[in-house]
């Protein structure tokens, strides 16, 4: 007989339920707020050892029965399963989950952190709500993210969380500079900072004018094609091709602009390129 | 007491003691089913799906021999930020009361909620069926098979995805 | 012509025992060795056993090698003491427990030769030899020193049990000369041949001349059956290294070393492993072997004397390579001096006794100052030595950054650290790629280049830069993700192949580089994992054999030395004073 | 007998001693490199003058080795030596040398010309220098002509630094996860060939920067055979520009010295980036670059740096591209100057190139590596 994989943990799940609920004996209830302080009645008489399990928090007391055994905030501040066992000569156990508190902080990762401008689903980022435990918040959340770059909100949307994450992707915009991204749910916000950068070059024009040794050549301001400037530092690659060889500089654009000096004589041949764009050829005589 | 019983006296429970340090059976990795059909936003490379089960079973492997000698170093590689911290946590506060926690027969059926678009965050849900005991001064004080839904939070580290959040969650 | 009795007499065991200790204690409690050549390499080892008493295999060094490639008696004691001492002080402890054994050593073992009183000088001389100070206190060839120590103590009972046939001197030499095999195993190699021969022809020459009724063949079989069963212990014991050797059998390419030039042609070298370690000795060896063929019953240990002398001098003659053949390129030559300088020191005493007797107080102070004279150099030429080891380097930092954050998921590489790199291993938990045991190396980067340490390319010229280039380029491979630099020599190196500098400690005497693309270290693996059994075969029979020989020492006492006075040594006195009174 | 036995024992010590002064190249106390070189240099007196001054050279006895210069090269004794030893932190001077070949290549009596190649080892590799030195005979001693040094010596000025430059900012190192994750640059291989090489293959192509910050690069590759086993896994290694500054291209070589090219079918690259600071200084031009015999009949890529910035490179490295018609990248060389740039100062360099690439490219590019002390 083929039963369905989901069956089959569905069934497991259930046995489980029924499993723990049959050690009810210590009476406390099954789910626990992280940080929550409970305390467990112990009737009887004599001594006892009570043991708290879980994996991330392990405890065990000699105590007298008779009186309540006091569990504090900080036994039951990481969430999960915990069981808890009582032995006076046999033993008895209650296996209970410590769930989340309410959210306390939002971790958000964003990509990237250098995003082209003019790109569909260019930015995208990922919010988790944690508890101030550092547990993660289960429970559906209601987060805001927005995105604000020159002072204009270029993205705003609201999402719920599904199981402990909300997430988003928006397009990057037209205007390259610094942008602000914001999740926010209820009072817990997170910001993150996001540079819109300007994409190739659309129009690489390049001048040349003699120099005492050799060539002075200079681009136009070198914008991408939403008008941006190109960064500065960005490298321009001149070549000159003249009677005596190739000569090559790689100039980093500053202000818009790259300049170089290039040692070439005779019937020169004058090239530019930035990553793969190319620019405009110039043919120049250069005296010697 | 002459020479020979002085040799008869140490030399057996020497070679013994010798005998035992390699007899310690190592834990095997546990059996991790993975349906990843359901990720997203991100598809999920096969590659990754292969990974993924295996970095998965072998932080279940070093949390079970971690849970046994109550030794947080054990926990290797595979978990990392909170979940690192507070399972250590819980192994030294083992180590401190000589209890110990075995799990063992582990089973894992592995399912993709979340892969970030960027592929740096993936959300799963774990139903885990193993034997939880207890023990306490090597005396068993809790035994139970259960099966227990778990939400784990997996980041790519540099050679392989490491737990980063491990939380169990009470059944819908 | 009557002669006049000795003027100056025997000195006794336990005064020459208290000058070794007033001599050496404070150098070692100095810790003085601790910045040696070998010192650092030898307290690595012994950290490892420390931890891992049972698990040969150390991942520390080389991406994985096993410690049975070094007999390991030496490093277990420093082990054993170093639960209770700091490492430093145990390997301290170890050395000097070395130091006192060795004129005890040369003591009995100079009873052989020479009687009582001479041998009691023999042995207040090797305290004050050069090449006992070079060997301890700049090469920190621990395991030789201990070897030696053991072995001279050893050939007596076998001298004994060649010409008296005694069973307890039979167990008790065999003993102690497998507990010299499991402190240095070259020692007994070549011990067997240089001291031990001179020690069977003695031993026949003394049954010819007082024990008529032993024959020579007698003799020689005993001497055979000694050496079987030593042989076969010495296998027995040191079974998972002759394994190891068998399996990588060492071809590395030959490794420059100072012990194989020519003394005569470089001044340093010269001084360094001539006249440093030989010391006043220089001045008596015109004297000694006159003296010594003279005497028909000294000329064994004459030639042993002088076979091992020529091998002292390396480089300078054609006599090693011509007899040692591809093993020429493996040995160094310093520790030929100190055997040699042991063998003399018989023959030297009996010259001290003739001027003692002739010249008295004159002699005494001659005597005195070129012993000291020749201690004191060995000690100045810790400072004067161009060549000394560097001084030590701060290693602290290194360690404290590699335990932390994780960083002992990689491994490491240092640069121009000298012998510095062994106290790293020690005390870090992550593992590297070089170091500082030529003969275990398998990793092919640095096998096929002939140079050694990786952290010392830059002395081996193209080929040290070439094995570091090679090692560098496989980075990923072996999950080498840190560099820690002390020579700037290498940090161009280091820029054009992808690191970068992200901390320096010292105000710039260490930096630390990284390469941003390197993989987490994984298990090299290596067909040189030594199997559980030889753990611990490793862990028992050698430190083991110790254990013997101090309880065969304890159980099996030497009877009452009064009535035990070997006749052999009663007839003798008379004999030199027939022959020194001619 | 006893003194027979003192007479033998001293004769064969003798012996000995004096077989060990024979041994072949111990004489001169050098170590195995050069030994050969001597017995070379051996043959002639012209040789033998110039053997003499590099052994000098070797022993760093400036005195000795100036000694061998001939009266007519009218060069002072300091210029001799800063041409040998190197100045401005350069290669040469972190480098030693291990040894020399020695070609006559005209001889009369009074004087000879020798083509002298010396071996050094540098920190980066063993590199070759080779010389034409002219020996002349003064009186009955053959003395070498040392060809004039020329040292760089640009006029005292002030170069404004204009150029961008990037500080990088690290965070603890604690795990912050979440809070403050900051992605590496983007850097894209844009172009990738395999070629067969002496037996084994080399892989090489260009990547590009994409990014608008720095990037610190290294390319890795892994070759895969026919049933997907990997047959071998190498890195750039120092055959690429560790630090790309935005848009910038460079080229990358990975050898493969065991792997035949028939046997790869498949090769997986892998650029891993990390955020770096750099400086957009110092610039350097490549001019006059040109094919041709590079004077030991094997083709060579030659040209002149200028370093158009304030800033001393101490140790330049170029990496060479060539392209075929098609504008395929057909093969990357590079090599090491060990002589400093200094500012506004020109400096030649030569590459060599397979003599099938030197025919077959029809387009290259030079970029310049640069190391200067005390940053990197």
């Amino acid at each position: 007989m083929h039963r369905s994989p989901l069956l089959a943990t569905l069934t497991a799940i259930a046995l489980a339920a029924l499993c723990s609920g049959q050690q009810t004996g210590l009476g406390i209830s099954p789910t626990v707020i992280a940080g929550a302080e409970i305390s467990i009645p112990a009737p009887g008489t004599g001594e006892a050892t009570f043991y708290l399990a879980s994996a991330a928090h392990v405890a065990k007391r000699k105590l007298s029965l008779g009186q309540p055994i006091r569990l504090s905030g900080q036994d039951l501040s990481i969430a999960g399963r915990y069981v808890a066992i009582l032995c006076a000569g046999s033993c008895r156990s209650q296996a209970f989950f410590v769930t989340p508190a309410a959210p306390a902080s939002l971790s958000f990762v964003v990509h990237p952190s250098r995003a082209w401008i003019g790109r569909e689903g260019a930015i995208s980022g990922v919010a988790l709500p944690f508890d101030k435990f550092h547990n993660l918040v289960q429970d559906p959340v209601n987060v805001d993210f927005s995105i604000v770059a020159g002072g204009s909100k270029l993205y705003s949307a609201s999402a719920p969380s599904r199981r402990g994450i909300a997430w988003f992707r928006a397009a990057s915009g037209s205007k390259a500079g610094a942008a602000q991204l914001t999740a926010s749910a209820g009072t817990v916000s997170a910001r993150r900072a996001l540079q819109l950068v300007a994409s190739d070059p659309c129009r690489l024009q390049i001048r040349a004018t003699p120099a005492p040794k050799g060539v002075a050549v200079e681009t136009e301001p070198i914008h991408d094609c939403s008008g941006n400037a190109i960064p500065d530092g960005t490298i321009v690659t001149f070549t000159a091709n003249g009677a005596d060889g190739i000569s090559t500089v790689d100039a980093p654009v500053k202000h818009g602009v790259a300049r170089a000096l290039l040692a070439s004589s005779g019937n020169v041949v004058i090239t530019a390129a930035s990553g793969v764009v190319m620019g405009n050829e110039l043919r120049m005589s250069v005296k010697p | 007491m002459n020479v020979l019983d002085w040799l008869r006296r140490w030399t057996v429970p020497a070679l013994a003691m010798c005998c035992l340090l390699g007899s310690a059976a190592a834990q095997e990795t546990p059996a991790v089913k993975f349906v990843s059909t359901a990720a997203g936003p991100r598809p999920m490379e096969e590659q990754t799906a292969r990974s993924v089960v295996r970095d998965y079973g072998e932080a279940w492997r070093a949390l079970a021999e971690a849970s046994k000698q109550s030794r947080p170093d054990l926990l290797g590689p595979y978990f990392v930020g909170a979940a690192r911290e507070s399972l250590s946590q819980g192994l030294k506060n083992q180590q401190k009361n000589g209890m110990r926690t075995r799990y063992l027969n582990q089973a894992h059926s592995l399912e993709a909620l979340f892969y970030a678009p960027e592929g740096d965050i993936l959300q799963l849900q774990d139903t885990a069926d193993y034997q939880f005991r207890v023990l306490s001064d090597d005396q068993v004080v809790h035994d139970e098979h259960i099966v227990v839904r778990y939400i784990v939070l997996m980041t790519p580290g540099a050679d392989r995805w490491v737990v980063r959040q491990i939380q169990a969650v009470p059944a819908q | 012509m009557t002669q006049s009795g000795p003027s100056y007499r025997s000195v006794s065991l336990q005064s020459i025992l208290l000058i070794t200790l007033a001599i050496h204690g404070p150098l070692l409690l100095m810790q003085l060795p601790a910045n040696s050549y070998d010192a650092n390499v030898h307290m690595f080892f012994a950290s490892h056993y420390s931890h891992h008493w049972f698990d040969p295999w150390n991942e520390k060094w080389f991406a994985g090698f096993s410690q049975t490639t070094y007999p390991p008696l030496t490093h277990q004691w420093i082990a054993m003491f170093s639960h209770v001492v700091s490492l430093e002080t145990a390997y301290m402890l170890v050395q000097l427990l070395a130091v006192v054994l060795l004129p005890v050593g040369v003591y009995r073992f100079s009873k052989i030769w020479v009687e009582e009183r001479t041998a009691s000088y023999a042995a207040l001389g090797s305290v004050f030899v050069g090449s006992l100070a070079f060997l301890v206190y700049q090469a920190g060839q621990l395991a030789t020193v201990t070897s030696t120590a053991l072995f001279l103590n050893a050939l007596p009972y076998f001298y004994e049990w060649l010409v008296q046939g005694r069973l307890r001197s039979f167990c008790k030499g065999l003993a102690v000369s497998l507990a010299a095999a499991s402190a240095h195993h070259v020692t007994l190699i070549f011990g067997a041949v240089l001291f031990a021969i001179p020690v069977v022809w003695r031993a026949c020459i003394e049954v010819e001349e007082h024990f008529p009724e032993v024959s020579r063949g007698q003799v020689l079989r005993r001497a055979a059956g000694f050496g079987v069963l030593a042989g076969g212990g010495i296998a027995l014991v040191l079974l998972p290294y002759w394994l190891a050797i068998l399996q990588h059998p060492i071809r590395q390419m030959p490794i420059p070393h100072d012990s194989r030039t020519n003394y005569l042609l470089n001044l340093t070298t010269g001084m360094n492993y001539f006249v440093v370690p030989y010391g006043a000795l220089i001045l008596a060896l015109p004297f000694l072997v006159p003296a010594a063929a003279r005497i028909r019953s000294l000329r064994p240990l004459l030639f042993g004397f002088w076979l091992t002398f020529l091998l002292s001098l390396g480089g300078t003659t054609p006599l090693p390579r011509w007899l040692l053949g591809r093993a020429y390129e493996v040995l160094t030559f310093e520790r030929f001096t100190l055997w040699a300088c042991m063998m003399a020191m018989p023959l030297v005493a009996l010259l001290a006794v003739t001027l003692l007797d002739r010249f008295q107080n004159l002699a005494a102070t001659g005597l005195s100052l070129a012993a000291i004279g020749s201690l004191a150099l060995a000690l100045a030429w810790l400072n004067w030595n161009p060549y000394r080891p560097p001084s030590a380097l701060d290693v602290k930092p290194v360690v404290d950054f590699l335990n932390r954050d994780g960083h002992d998921g990689y491994r490491y590489l240092t640069l121009g650290f000298g012998n510095s790199l062994g106290r790293v291993g020690a005390y870090s938990n992550a593992g590297s790629v070089d170091g500082d045991y030529n003969s275990a190396r398998l990793l092919p980067e640095m096998t096929e280049f002939g140079s050694a340490q990786l952290t010392n390319s830059k002395f081996y010229g193209s080929a040290g830069m070439q094995s570091l280039r090679a090692m560098l380029k496989h980075a990923n491979r072996y999950g080498l993700k840190f560099i820690f630099v002390h020579d700037s020599y290498y940090e161009p190196l280091l820029t054009f192949t992808g690191w970068q500098r992200i901390e320096t400690y010292g105000n710039g005497q260490i930096s630390t580089w990284t390469k941003n693309d390197v993989p987490p270290a994984h298990k090299i693996a290596s067909d040189a994992v030594p199997p559980p059994w030889q753990g611990l075969w490793w862990g028992i029979l050698p430190i083991g054999s110790s254990f013997l020989a101090i309880l065969l020492l304890v159980l099996l006492p030497q009877r009452d030395p009064a009535d035990e006075e070997l006749p052999v040594l009663a007839t003798r006195r008379e004999h030199y004073a027939a022959e020194g009174s001619r | 007998m006893r003194l027979w036995i003192s007479l033998l024992l001293l004769g064969v010590t003798a012996a000995l001693i004096v077989a060990g002064l024979g041994q072949p190249g111990v004489l001169w106390g050098q170590n195995r490199e050069s030994r050969d070189a001597v017995d070379a240099a051996g043959a002639g007196a012209p040789q033998a003058a110039i053997a003499s001054l590099l052994r000098n050279v070797q022993r760093h006895d400036w005195d000795g080795a100036y000694a061998q210069v001939a009266g007519s090269s009218n060069v002072d004794q300091a210029s001799f030596i800063r041409d040998l030893s190197g100045t401005h932190g350069a290669l040469r001077t972190f480098s030693g040398l291990t040894g020399w070949d020695l070609n006559p290549l005209r001889a009369t009596d009074s004087d000879a010309e020798v083509r002298a190649t010396m071996h050094w080892a540098t920190p980066v590799g063993a590199l070759d220098d080779a010389r034409d030195l002219k020996v002349v005979r003064e009186g009955n001693a053959w003395k070498v002509v040392w060809p004039q040094p020329h040292f760089p010596d640009p006029p005292p000025q002030v170069i404004p630094l204009t150029f961008m430059r990037w500080d990088l900012v690290t965070g603890g190192s604690g795990d912050e996860w979440g809070n403050r994750n900051v992605d590496g640059p983007r850097v894209r291989i844009v172009s990738m060939n395999a070629v067969s090489y002496e037996g084994g293959s080399v892989v090489i192509g260009e990547a590009i920067n994409e990014d608008s910050i720095p990037a610190f690069v290294n390319v890795n590759a892994t070759l895969v055979g026919p049933d997907g086993q990997v047959l071998g896994n190498e890195s750039s290694f120092d055959k690429v520009l560790h630090v790309l500054l935005p848009k910038q291209v460079t080229p990358y070589r990975i050898d493969f010295p065991e792997v035949e090219l028939a046997k790869i079918k498949s090769v997986q690259m892998d650029v891993k980036t990390s955020l770096i600071g750099a400086a957009a200084d110092p610039v350097i031009e490549v001019s006059n670059q040109a094919i041709g015999d590079d004077g030991a009949g094997a083709k060579a890529l030659q040209g002149q740096l200028l370093n158009q910035s304030g800033q001393v490179v101490n140790i330049p490295h170029i990496i060479a591209t060539f392209y075929d018609d098609g504008g395929r990248v057909i093969w990357v060389a590079d090599g090491y100057i060990d002589r400093a740039l200094l500012p506004q100062s020109p400096e030649p360099f030569r590459v060599r190139v397979p003599e099938r690439i030197a025919n077959n490219a029809r387009n290259y590019r030079v970029v310049v590596n640069q190391y200067s002390l005390g940053g990197s």
